[in-house]
C-alpha cells in the first residue's frame, strides 16, 4: 500500500508542528508582503498522516529490503561489507549535525581536523601529494580527475589533445565523465587474460591523447600486470593517467596507485571506506593526486596552519588559483567522510593491508568453490583479486537459463545477487565480491546454494525462471515499467 | 582485525582449499616493484587502529569542540526542526545499508519509498515528474541546464541566461561542471534597489538566440523574483524556463509548475532543507523535476510502477537506457551513486509534517526572519537593505566590515549571518541573515545583543 | 540459527578491544595481587563473532517479532500505543545517559526539573497529594501502595487488619502483591454487569480489612459505576483503597481517582504514558498518595527547594522518616519516566483528555462493529471503555474453535491477537484494546479479519486450527516447552 | 491532537456507527459528580501541549546542563564502553515496541534472543539457568533471598545472613521487600582491616538455624570475599548460598557456580555493567540464576526451546505456573513488566564483547582502578584503606570530610567517588573510588590534580 493511500485530508500531525501551543492560528497575518500572485494556488499534496502511520510504513517498507545488515551482498564492483554502526553514531553526533557550512571555521575545528587527517591518510594510501575530499561521489571524482587532466595540458598549452582511453571493460561512469569534460572517449580492447591490450594501446596512442582512465584491478576482477609499461607508454606520448578508485579495496595496502604511476585517483568511500550504501548514495569520491596534477585539484581542501587559535581553515580559489573549480555548492559529502574517518582510524595501517589480504582471500576462496562446483570462470588461470567474474554462457545456451533467473532465484536462497551484465563484454556474466567482512559459513552456503540452482536449472527449471517465489513480489516486468511509465502517483 | 571475522584455523583452511600456503601469494601478480615490501617502505606516517572506545573518545571532543552555536546563516542551508522519527528510521539497517536497487525483487522498500519520493516532489513543486536525487542542488541546476541543451531544439547557441540573483556559489558550480561542453553563461544584472533581477537586462536583440533562463525562488538575497512575468518572457522568446528553488518556501510560494501561462519547464534546487541536517555542508540533495516531455532527457534514476509475475503491482528502475550503466559516452549524465539516503529522510520527513505541517514551518520561518530584520534594523547603524517582499532570509548592512563583526561574535558561539563582502563587494558592508520556525525570541534577542556589543566596541572587532 | 552456532573459536571483534593498539598484549601481570583460587578455572561461554555478524543476526532476530511499529496490537490491558521516537531520541541524549546516580545533585540539575516536573504532572492528572516515582513497574507500584496502606495501619497501631480485598477479575499481580506485603486475599465477586457486587462486598468487609484493590475502569473494561459507595463503604470500614492504574488510559483528564475517594494509586507510564514495552519492559510504576498517605511514599524522591544554586535535590529518609523506604538500588528506571515525561508534556493538559477521548471512541467502535458482525460481548448493555471484551464461548462449543485458535489465525491476516484468556472469569474470551493512536481502517481492517475467521471456522476449522501459517514458526508446543525444559544451550 | 489519526469526518462516522452524538456521551456511565466538568475545574497547572520542536529544545537544554562530567564512581552503578551497535539495534522498533512475548509465534525475535540471554548468563555465572530478567540488582538479591525461603525444606527459621560488605542500599531494598514475610535479615561484620567478611562472625551454635548466607563479589569495597570457604562453610551448616557479583568482574574471577565443593546455589546481581547506560540509575535490570534443582522457584519470565507443529525448533515462554498470571496470590514473585529491552541491549552487548573482550573489560578496569588508587594515595594525607585485594574499586581515606571534598569536586565537573561517611561512618572519611577500562591516564591525572588542589585549598571546601 502506497503512503498516499493512507492519506487522509484533514488529519495533522500535529506533534510535529512548529509554533508552540499558545501561538496557535493567533497571527491574522501570516505573510507579510507578499503579493497575491506569488502565493501558491494550489496546494502540494503531501501526505497528511498520523506519526504511527508514517512511522509503521516506513519501517514495514524497509523490512523489504535486502541489506547488508539482513544479507549476504556479494555485488561485485560494489564492495558490500561491514557499515561500522560506530561510525553511524559517531558522525550523527549534534556538534557535527548542527554545524552550518558557512559558519566561521573556528567554530568548526573539530569536524575540519577530521577531514585534515582524513585527507593524509588518502595521501599516504594511495601514495600521492594532495587530497581533495569534495567530489560528490565516485563520478564526480572521475569528472574532477579527468577535468584536471584537461587543465593541466590547458595550463602547457597542450590543447589539441581529444580524446580519453577507456577499456572495453570500463565501469559506465568512466565515458561518460570523460565526456561531460569535452573529450571523445575511444575504447582500448582488453586481451583474453583480461589485461590491457598493450599492443593496441600502443597502436591508439598519439599526441591526441589526453589520458586513460583505468581501474586496477580491473572491472575484470583480474591484477593489471603490465600496469609500469602502460604508464611508461602513455606518460611518453603525453598523456596521463587516471586511477578508478572503485576497486581499492582489493590492494589496499599492498600497492599503491602513485607507485604504479598514476596521475590522479579518486576514491569511493562508500566502498573500500566501509561508508553506507543508503539504497544508492550518499558515497563520496575524493580526488588524490600527484605533484603533477596536485594545483589542479577542486576547491575547497582543508589546511592546517601553524598560526595558533584557528588550526584548520578552507583553502579557497585565492590560494589555489589553478584549480578546477567548485563541485558542489558546500564542501561536498562532509557527513559521510566522517564516517570514512572513522573506519579508517579504527583499522589503522596495519588493518588497512588486512582489509587487501582477506578480500582477496574470500574472493579467491569462493572462486576455488564455485570452480570445482563446476561453473566456468571468464578468466581461467588468473588470481582472484577482491572479486572474480563466472560466466553462465553455457548453462544459458544449454538449460535456457541466464544469468538474470540465477540472480533472482538465488534471492529466494536469501542471497542478494552478484552483479550481473557487467563487465559488458563478458556474456552472461556474474561478477561476484564476497568482501573481507564475511566469513567462510556463509561464502559455503552461497556455493550451496549455487550448485542447488545448477541442479534446479537441470531438473526443474521452472522453479529458476520464475524466481523470485519468497519474496513481497515475484519477477517484475521492467518492459512495462518503461513503456507504460508510471512515475508519479498524482500523474499517471 | 576489525569487522574481519576469520579465525586463523578457518584462513588456514581456506588457503589450503585454494591451494596457496599463505595470503601473501594470492598477490603474487602483482609486479614485484609495486609489491607490499616497497611500496610499504616508502609509507611513512604509518598509525595504529584505534578500537571503537578510542575513535570514540576523539570523535566525541571533536563534536564537542563545534557544539553549541547558534545559527543564523542560511544562504542554502538551513536549520529547521526534524522529527526525531525521521533518522531513527533513515538509518535502519536494511535502508542503511542497501545498495542501489538493481534487484527490484529485493529492495521494494527502497523503490518504494523512492516512487513516493518522486510523487510528493513532482507534487510539491507542481510539475508531472521528479527524478531520485541528484549530489546537491548547485549540481542538480547543471544538469538542469545540461537538460535544456540537450531539449532545446529550437535554440543552437547553447546561451544560458543566469540572474545575479541565484547563489554565487551555485554559478561557480554551474560554471566547473558545463563549462567543458560549449555552454556559455550570460549573467543577468539585479536591481540594486529591490534585489530581484533587473527588468531592464531582459531586453533581447533580433538574432539573439538563449537557450533557457533560470529562474530562483527566493533569490539569493532572499527576494521574491516577478517569476510569472519571468517565465512568460522566456516562453515568449523560445527559451526553456529552469526554477530553481527552495522547497519549504514553495510550500507557501508559486511553485515552478504554476509559474506564468505555461509553468516552467524544469523545477530544481536544494533538498537539504526538507529533514537534512545541516552538517557543515553535506551530504544534501538535489531535487530535479520536469515536464513529461523532457523525462527522457532526465539525468538519474528514475523509479516506476509496474507489475509482476501475479500481476501484483511492484516497482523497479526505469528508462535506464538515459543512464550511464547502459548508454555509457551517450547518457544523459555520468551520475551513478547519488543521495539515496538522504532522500529517504526527506520522504519521512515530508510525511511527517504533511503539507499542513510544511506551511507552518514556511509561514513561521517567515516571520520569525521579519522578526529578526525588524530587531536587527533596530539597532543604529544597522539598515534593512532591499525594499522587494522577502520569504525567509534577507540582507542588511553593517556599519562595520562584515567580516570582522562576524569574527566576533565568534566569541560568542553565535554564526551572525554571511558576509557577502566577497561575492557581492558592490553592496558594502552586506551580510545575508535568516531565522527559521528553530529560532526562539530569546535567540533573536540574544544575537541582537551580541551585535549590539559588537557593533558598540571599537576594540572587540579587530 | 542460535548465536552459538555462528560463533567460533578463536575468533574476535577487535573493533571493540577496549585497550589502544599500543598497549594490547604488553602487560604480563595483568591481575594485581589477585590470588589464583580466585581466578576463574573455566572461563565463561560467550558466543565469538565478528560485528557484521552479531549485527545482522539480531536485525533479522527483530524482524520475526510483532510491534507496534510494525502491527496493529490491540493487545487489552497493555495499552500498546505508538511510542514517540521524539521521546527515546531526547531521553538518549550523553547528558542523561553518562550521569551517574551518585553523582552530586549538583551535576543533576536538568535532569531532575523533569522528574520534579513529572512528579506534579502525574499528582496533578490523578487529584493527589504526592507522588513517588521510584516503582519499576505497576507491580512494584502496588507492592510499594499495599506496603503504605500497612505501614499507615501500623502506625495508627490499628494491626490487627489481615485481609486485603480483591475483585475476582482483577491482575495477577494484585494479589500477588498483597501477600508480598503478607496480606492474606479475600476475593470479592462481580455482578452480572459487570461491577463489583456491593452488597458482597459489605458483607465481607470488617475490621479485618486493610484495603482494597481496585481499577477503573476494571479489568472487564466496564467503569465501576458505584465507585464512591464503594469507597464510602472501605472508609467507614477503616479500610483503604487502592488504585491500580494499568486502565488510567481510559479516564486520563475525564475524573480523577483521588476525587473517586482512591488514597493510592500507580501509574503504570509503559501504558498511559506510552513508553516503550520493549519485549516485556523495562516500565515504570509511580505511586500517587493522598494527604493520608503521602508520608508512606517510598523514597527518593525529587524535592524543590528555595535555595539557588542547586534547586532540586533528593528526598531521603531522613527528610521522610515515615516512609515504607527504598525500592531499588537508586531511584527507579529514570530514563523511562524521561519518555514518560516527553510524552506529558507533548499532550498537555487538554492532549490528556484527548487521550481518554479517542481511546473510548475506538473501543467503542470497534466493539460495535463486532458486535454487529456476530461476535458477544462479555457484558452486553455497557458503555465500552478504552477495551472490552468478546467471549468466543459459543464458536468454541458449536464450532471446537477457541480463543487461542482466534489468536493464532489474526497473527496470520497482520493483526496482533487480543489478549486471550484473561479476565480469567470470562471464559474463552478476547480483551481487546486498540488504543487512541490507531485509525480507523486498520480497525475495519481487524473486524474483517475476524469475520473471515468465523467464516473459516465454519468452513475450513483445520486453517483456523493449524494457525499460524505465515510466520516464522507455526504453533508452537507449551506442553512440550515445559515438559522437555530447555532453558540454557549449554545446559539441554 | 499529537498522535491521534482521526479527522473531524472520521470521528463524525465513527460515532454514527457507535450510535451516540458526541464522544462526551460514551462517558455518560462516569456519576456525574466525578465527570470531567468537576474534576477538570479543580484541577489547576493546566498547560499547553507543545510540539516535539518545543519540547526537544527544553530537553536539550537539560540534557546539556548534566553532561560533561567526568566519574570515577562506582558503587553498584560502572560506567563502561557501550559498542554503538547495541543501542542501534536494541531501539529498533521490532524490539522497542513489542509487548511481553505471550503470542510466541508473533514473537520469536524477542524470544530467541532471550533464550541466548539466559544461555550466556547462565555461562557467565556457571550456573544451570537464568530467568529472563528482574527490576535491579537490588531486587533480584530480595527475589533471591525468598527463593531460599521457599527452597530451603531443612531451615524453618527464614533468617538470612547478610554480609555488611553487601551494597547498603541493596540490604535497604531487601528489607523493604522481604520484611513483611517474617524473615530475618542477619548482619555479618567485616575486618576492619581487610574490608571482607570477618571470619570470628561466623561461629554459629548448636541449634542456630540459617536459611542462606548471601556473599558478594566484590564486596561493596571492592574487596574479594574468601568465597569457596564461605560457600562451603554455609553448605556444612545446611545454608543455601547466594552470590551476588559483577558481571564483568566474574569475567576473571571465579563465578559463582565455581564457589567451593559445590558452588553457589543462586547466582544474582546487577546487570547494567553489561551495556547499559548509568542514566542516573535506571533502567537497569537485576539477572538471577540458579541449579536446576531451584528452578521452580524461580521468580521472571523462563524462555525454553520447544518445537512447532511441523517440528522445526521455536521459542516459547515456559513453566508459567510459577508467575502471577497463572498462579496469583501463590506465585514466586508479583513480578510482571520486566526490563526485557535492557536484557536486549545486555544480550547484544555480551555477542559484540564476546569472552575475550569481556575478560579484557574486566583486565583493563582492574589495572587502571590500581593506578587510581595508586595515583591518588600518592597525595598527601589521602590513604588507601583496605588491605585485601580488590577488583576495580577501592575505598581511600582523605584528610578533609568526603562530602565537602566530593562538593568542591563539583566545580570542576568531577565525581570524585562515592562517600562512606554515612553507610560506614565508622571508615572516617572514606570514599569509594573506580576507573574502569573508559578511564584514560589524562582522566586520572586530572582528577588527582583536582583532588589535590581541593585537599590544599582550605576555603574552596566550605
Ligand atoms: C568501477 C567503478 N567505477 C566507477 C564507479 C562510479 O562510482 P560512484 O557510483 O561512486 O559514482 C563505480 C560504482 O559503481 C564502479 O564500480
Ligand atoms: C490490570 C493490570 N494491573 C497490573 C499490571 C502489572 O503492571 P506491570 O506489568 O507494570 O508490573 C498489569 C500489567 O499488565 C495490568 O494489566
Amino acid at each position: 500500500m502506497l503512503i498516499f493511500e493512507r492519506s487522509e485530508e484533514g488529519r495533522r500531525n500535529s506533534a510535529q508542528r512548529v509554533i508552540s501551543g499558545g501561538q496557535q492560528g493567533q497571527d491574522e497575518r501570516p505573510l507579510t508582503g507578499i503579493p497575491e500572485t506569488m502565493k501558491r494556488a494550489t496546494a502540494a499534496r503531501l501526505p497528511e498522516l498520523s506519526e504511527l502511520q508514517t512511522v509503521r510504513h516506513y519501517t514495514r517498507l524497509s523490512q523489504k529490503n535486502f541489506s547488508i545488515d539482513t544479507h549476504f551482498y556479494p555485488l561485485g564492483s560494489c564492495t558490500m561489507k561491514y557499515n561500522p554502526r560506530g561510525a553511524n553514531t559517531l558522525a550523527m553526533q549534534t556538534g557535527f549535525l548542527n554545524r552550518h557550512p558557512a559558519g566561521d571555521a573556528a567554530l568548526g575545528q573539530g569536524v575540519m581536523a577530521c577531514l585534515y587527517d582524513l585527507q593524509e591518510i588518502l595521501r599516504e594510501v594511495t601514495g600521492m601529494e594532495a587530497t581533495s575530499l569534495t567530489p560528490a561521489a565516485g563520478a564526480q571524482g572521475e569528472f574532477a580527475g579527468v577535468a584536471m587532466i584537461r587543465a593541466y595540458h590547458d595550463a602547457r598549452g597542450d590543447s589539441e589533445r581529444s580524446e580519453i582511453l577507456v577499456p572495453d571493460a570500463a565501469h559506465g561512469t568512466n565515458p561518460a565523465s570523460a565526456v561531460m569534460c569535452g573529450y571523445k572517449v575511444r575504447e582500448i580492447p582488453t586481451d583474453k587474460s583480461g589485461d590491457v591490450d598493450v599492443d593496441a594501446l600502443r597502436s591508439i596512442v598519439g599526441p591526441q591523447t589526453a589520458g586513460i582512465m583505468l581501474t586496477n584491478p580491473s572491472t575484470l576482477g583480474v591484477f593489471e600486470r603490465r600496469i609500469e609499461e602502460i604508464a611508461e607508454i602513455m606518460h611518453q606520448a603525453g598523456g596521463l593517467l587516471y586511477y578508478d578508485g572503485a576497486n581499492l579495496n582489493a590492494i589496499l595496502g599492498k600497492t599503491r596507485p602513485g607507485d604504479m604511476g598514476f596521475d590522479v585517483i579518486h576514491i569511493n568511500v562508500h566502498k573500500t571506506f566501509s561508508t553506507p550504501h543508503g539504497g544508492g548514495g550518499p558515497g563520496a569520491g575524493p580526488v588524490v593526486a600527484n605533484k603533477r596534477l596536485a594545483p589542479y585539484l577542486p576547491i575547497p581542501m582543508v589546511g592546517k596552519s601553524a598560526e595558533d587559535g584557528c588550526e584548520y581553515y578552507w583553502v579557497e580559489e585565492q590560494e589555489r588559483p589553478e584549480s578546477i573549480g567548485r563541485l558542489s555548492a558546500w564542501s561536498g559529502n562532509i557527513g559521510v567522510l566522517l564516517r570514512a574517518y572513522v573506519y579508517a582510524k579504527m583499522l589503522g595501517s596495519v588493518g588497512m593491508e588486512r582489509v587487501a589480504d582477506y578480500s582477496v582471500l574470500n574472493a579467491s576462496y569462493l572462486m576455488r568453490r564455485l570452480e570445482q562446483a563446476g561453473f566456468t570462470l571468464a578468466i581461467p588461470g588468473r588470481r582472484a583479486t577482491h572479486e572474480f567474474i563466472v560466466t553462465l554462457k553455457k548453462e544459458s545456451k544449454d538449460l535456457g537459463i541466464s544469468a538474470m533467473d540465477f540472480a533472482k532465484r538465488l534471492l529466494d536462497y536469501g542471497h542478494h545477487a552478484p552483479t550481473t551484465y557487467f563487465p559488458l563484454l563478458v556474456p552472461e556474466c556474474l561478477l561476484i565480491e564476497p568482501t573481507e567482512t564475511e566469513d567462510r559459513e556463509t561464502m559455503d552456503a552461497f556455493v550451496e546454494a549455487m550448485v542447488t540452482i545448477l541442479r534446479e536449472a537441470k531438473e526443474s527449471p521452472e522453479k529458476v525462471k520464475g524466481a523470485p517465489w519468497t519474496l513481497p513480489v515475484r519477477r517484475l516486468d521492467d518492459v512495462r515499467a518503461a513503456r507504460e511509465l508510471d512515475l508519479n502517483w498524482y500523474n499517471r | 582485525m576489525p569487522f574481519i571475522p576469520h579465525t586463523q584455523d578457518e584462513t588456514n583452511a581456506m588457503l589450503k582449499a585454494i591451494g596457496v600456503a599463505r595470503i601473501e601469494d594470492l598477490f603474487a601478480e602483482i609486479p614485484q616493484g609495486l609489491r607490499a615490501g616497497k611500496a610499504g617502505q616508502e609509507m611513512d606516517g604509518q598509525y595504529p587502529g584505534m578500537g571503537e572506545m578510542e575513535i570514540g573518545r576523539l570523535m566525541r571532543e571533536r563534536a564537542t569542540e563545534d557544539d553549541g552555536v547558534l545559527c543564523f546563516a542560511g544562504g542554502g542551508a538551513y536549520q529547521h526542526h526534524i522529527p526525531a522519527a525521521v533518522w531513527e528510521l533513515t538509518t535502519r539497517g536494511e535502508f542503511y545499508t542497501a545498495y542501489t536497487p538493481y534487484q527490484a525483487e529485493a529492495s521494494q522498500g527502497t523503490l518504494q519509498l523512492l516512487y513516493e519520493y518522486q510523487s510528493m516532489m513532482s507534487s510539491l513543486m507542481a510539475m508531472d515528474v521528479s527524478n531520485a536525487s541528484l549530489y546537491d542542488g548547485a549540481s542538480a541546476l547543471a544538469e538542469a541546464i545540461l537538460m535544456t541543451v540537450r531539449a532545446n531544439r529550437r535554440s543552437k547557441s547553447k546561451r544560458i541566461l543566469i540572474p545575479k540573483t541565484v547563489n554565487p556559489n551555485y554559478r561557480k558550480v554551474v560554471h566547473t561542471l558545463v563549462r567543458h561542453q560549449g555552454i556559455e553563461l550570460v549573467e543577468l544584472d539585479y536591481d540594486s534597489d529591490k534585489g530581484v533581477v533587473d527588468p531592464a537586462t531582459l531586453r533581447v536583440g533580433e538574432d539573439d538566440d538563449y537557450t533557457a533562463l533560470v529562474i530562483p525562488l527566493p533569490g539569493y538575497f532572499g527576494t521574491l523574483e516577478d517569476v510569472h512575468r519571468l517565465t512568460d518572457w522566456a516562453h515568449d522568446h523560445g527559451m526553456l524556463v529552469i526554477g530553481c528553488v527552495n522547497p519549504i518556501a514553495v510550500a507557501l510560494l508559486s511553485p515552478p509548475g504554476e509559474w506564468g501561462e505555461e509553468g516552467a519547464d524544469i523545477a530544481c534546487g536544494e533538498g537539504q532543507p526538507l529533514g537534512i541536517p545541516l552538517s557543515s555542508g553535506g551530504p544534501y540533495f538535489g531535487f530535479l523535476c520536469c515536464r513529461n516531455k523532457l523525462v527522457r532527457q532526465l539525468p538519474g534514476r528514475l523509479i516506476g510502477q509496474t507489475r509482476d509475475l501475479e500481476d501484483r503491482p511492484g516497482f523497479a528502475l526505469t528508462l535506464q537506457a538515459r543512464e550511464q550503466h547502459i548508454r555509457r559516452s551517450k547518457a544523459t549524465s555520468n551520475i551513478c551513486t547519488n543521495q539515496g539516503l538522504m532522500v529517504t529522510a526527506s520522504t519521512i520527513f515530508m510525511s511527517l509534517m504533511g503539507t499542513s505541517g510544511l506551511e507552518q514551518m514556511a509561514t513561521t520561518s517567515h516571520q520569525n526572519s521579519h522578526k529578526l530584520v525588524e530587531r536587527l534594523s533596530a539597532i543604529g547603524g544597522v539598515e534593512h537593505h532591499f525594499s522587494s517582499p522577502f520569504f525567509h532570509e534577507s540582507v542588511i548592512t553593517l556599519p562595520k566590515p562584515v567580516d570582522e563583526v562576524l569574527a566576533a561574535l565568534v566569541w560568542q558561539d553565535v554564526v551572525g549571518g554571511i558576509s557577502l563582502q566577497q561575492s557581492f563587494p558592490e553592496l558594502g558592508n552586506a551580510m545575508l541573515v535568516c531565522a527559521t520556525e528553530l529560532r526562539s525570541e530569546a535567540e533573536i534577542e540574544r544575537f541582537a545583543t551580541a551585535l549590539e556589543s559588537v557593533l558598540a566596541d571599537g576594540e572587540e572587532v579587530i
